[in-house]
């Protein structure tokens, strides 16, 4: 019966906007930060309910799994932050005081408020009106693709638009991805944390069961990827799960991986996508245009090497800085110590 | 009209209350989580207008642009996030705010 | 599809929503995080029920991810939000 | 075929309930420990029923390793992370519930 399935798809659509709202207005950041782990949750099976299966996927691993590890980790350093200071100033009260309900809430410039309200709504009217208008013609581009599939060298449509017709997309795609390593990389050192307890036998038994079944996962989404859903980003995405699991326990092992071997892991799917897109002109083709008879094996091979990129860099952006090295050791104990005279010179 | 459009209408919103918490909050933790929800909106919008009823009909290259915002936007929330943090290390507090209001401040204090 | 696999899965799509509700009460955060935990499960409850209606494999693919991933948030907020170094 | 294929419509309709009063669980009891006791009723025994309602009725023998696979790793990941959550309650001094 199909009734249900469209109460099922009312409700989805109507649930997600207010989820959005509930969200922002929380007064507390750590409910808001659930309700956004539970967005991305709701979003997946949204993505099903609109036939995106890949995209459903990713949004599995990443909307609901990493970005809420992230969140909720950036949540702990920020309060951890605020405490050690134990200054809650105006700013943060002006903060507080806006997440009261309205009546309590000092009156600020209802003018202005008004006035952006206002600004608001007519804009969003006429991106709504411009939806309205926008003509649905259904599968503009798909005919398109499913027409040149023989060329493409896999089965899943997706995956021949993200690696072949539109390749350099995903390279350009993939670049950014490093960058924002090497952003986050230049900015901070990951922060030392003290050896914490032992992970507990839970922890560890979870570790030990989850992380292996994750890089098994991890390699049959990239394998999978094309003939149906699956593929690079979403192996990636599960791969970084793994490693955020092992962030998470603390393993030793972890810290031990030398910064030069987690460098070339970074490295090595943006170089080897470059590689190859040079490789396609110097035989003959255009940018990216691999031979018709092994596109299959250049795509999969691509993928491998950037599904490990992948996970690889997402792990790292949720470490949240660069690894520590030995020598780097009493560079960090100066810049502490001068931040705290500054401050205390702020203050 | 099917159901399924009512997804246009929900991302709409999404990206409207997004907007609206991304001016209206002050702490950059909600920001970030507002330019999230705009951009959920928009991808939901991308979605709905590559949707057909059958499997054959379904246009695939705005779900492969979809893939590449997803994974485009967690590495920009973990960009911004650490730099939260650093503004937070700084300035002790994870707010923009007029830097002039600051400084009448502490001359008040004083 | 079935009337048996849709309506089921509109009933587990209602329990999601209901507990919404405790996710915004609160009181402390670990209820809102046990909330979260059973969405996930009530998700991937979700997602097999259709992947059998919808006669659609590549569903318990997303399901398989979606448990997972489904203790990464919870352990993420154990071991980092509330555990660690006690103050 | 038939007896088996009632038989999972059978399980699953005794799975669902018990995501149900899950919810009901995690909205209506006190505090935070007797609300887990609700949820993990939710993650084992409704999802197992669903699971073994829809192994009932599948076709081919790896579906129903997958569905297994998934209900184990569900199972897993569940009372991981309930014990966590429980742990750092109890850190964090939550007293737990008592009539009176």
């Amino acid at each position: 019966m199909t009734d249900a399935m469209g109460i099922f798809d009312i409700m989805l659509a109507l649930v997600l906007p207010w989820l959005g709202w509930r969200l922002l207005a929380s007064p507390n950041l750590f409910r808001a930060v659930v309700l956004f782990i539970s967005l991305g949750l709701l979003m997946s099976l949204a993505w099903v309910r609109l036939h995106a299966p890949d995209v459903a996927l990713a949004e599995a691993a990443i909307g609901a799994g990493l970005t809420g590890a992230l969140f909720l980790s950036a949540l702990r350093r920020l309060e951890r932050l605020r405490d050690s200071e134990r200054r809650l100033d105006y700013a943060e009260k002006r903060e507080e005081e806006q997440n009261l309900p309205p009546e309590k809430r000092r009156k600020s410039k209802p003018v202005a408020y008004v006035l952006a309200l206002f600004l608001l709504s007519v804009f969003l009217l006429l991106l709504g009106g411009a939806l309205l208008k926008t003509p649905v013609a259904p599968g503009r581009l798909g005919p398109a693709v499913a027409g040149q599939m023989g060329q493409s060298g896999v089965q899943s449509r997706v995956t021949a638009v993200l690696l072949n017709f539109r390749g350099y997309d995903t390279l350009l795609e993939v670049m950014v991805l490093f960058l924002a390593a090497l952003g986050v990389w230049s900015l901070t050192r990951v922060r030392q944390t003290p050896q914490e307890k032992v992970p507990g036998p839970v922890l560890a038994t979870l570790v030990r069961l989850l992380v292996p079944l994750m890089i098994t996962v991890a390699g049959y989404l990239v394998w999978i990827g094309s003939s149906r859903a699956g593929g690079a980003f979403q192996g990636g995405a599960v791969l970084a799960a793994a490693g955020v699991l092992l962030l998470l326990a603390n393993v030793t092992v972890v810290r031990q991986i030398p910064s030069t071997l987690l460098r070339w892991a970074l490295v090595l799917g943006p170089l080897l996508f470059l590689l190859s897109a040079v490789a396609c002109m110097s035989i003959g083709g255009n940018l990216l245009e691999y031979p018709r008879q092994s596109a299959g094996s250049w795509i999969l091979l691509i993928e491998s090497a950037t599904a490990v990129s992948i996970g690889v860099t997402l792990a790292a952006l949720y470490a949240g800085g660069r690894p520590h090295e030995p020598a780097a050791r009493e560079a960090i104990v100066d810049k502490s110590a001068d931040t705290k005279v500054k401050n205390g010179e702020g203050a | 009209m099917s159901t399924i459009f009512l997804y246009n209408f929900s991302g709409l919103a999404l990206f409207a209350i997004g907007l609206h918490g991304l001016i209206r909050s002050s702490h950059l933790l909600r920001k970030i989580l507002a330019a999230n929800l705009m951009s959920s909106g928009i991808f939901l919008i991308m979605i709905v207008g590559a949707y057909g009823p059958d499997q054959a009909l379904i246009d695939p290259v705005p779900h492969a642009m979809v893939l590449t915002g997803i994974l485009v936007s967690i590495s920009t929330t973990a960009v911004a996030l650490v730099l939260v943090c650093l503004v937070q290390e700084t300035t002790n507090r994870a707010l923009l705010l007029q830097k002039r209001k600051r400084e009448q401040r502490g001359r008040t204090d004083a | 599809m079935n009337w048996l696999y849709s309506t089921a899965a509109l009933c587990l799509l209602s329990a999601i929503v209901a507990g919404l509700l405790r996710i915004l009460r609160g009181p402390t955060a670990a209820d809102s995080m046990l909330a979260a935990q059973l969405f996930g499960t009530c998700g991937v409850a979700i997602l097999l029920l259709l992947s059998k209606g919808l006669d659609w494999l590549v569903l318990q693919d997303i399901a398989l991810v979606f448990a997972l991933l489904a203790a990464l948030a919870a352990v993420a907020f154990a071991l980092r939000t509330w555990g660690g170094t006690e103050r | 075929m038939a007896f088996l294929h009632n038989l999972g419509t059978i399980c699953i309709l005794i799975g669902i309930p018990f995501f149900v009063s899950g919810t009901i669980g995690l909205l209506r009891f006190p505090d935070i420990y007797t609300r887990l006791h609700a949820l993990t009723k939710a993650d084992n025994v409704g999802l197992g029923f669903v699971v073994l309602g829809l192994a009932l009725q599948a076709e081919q023998w790896n579906t129903v390793a997958r569905l297994l696979l998934i209900w184990l790793l569900v199972l897993v990941a569940s009372s991981a992370s309930c014990h966590l959550v429980a742990r750092a309650a109890l850190r964090k001094k939550i007293q737990p519930w008592s009539r009176s």
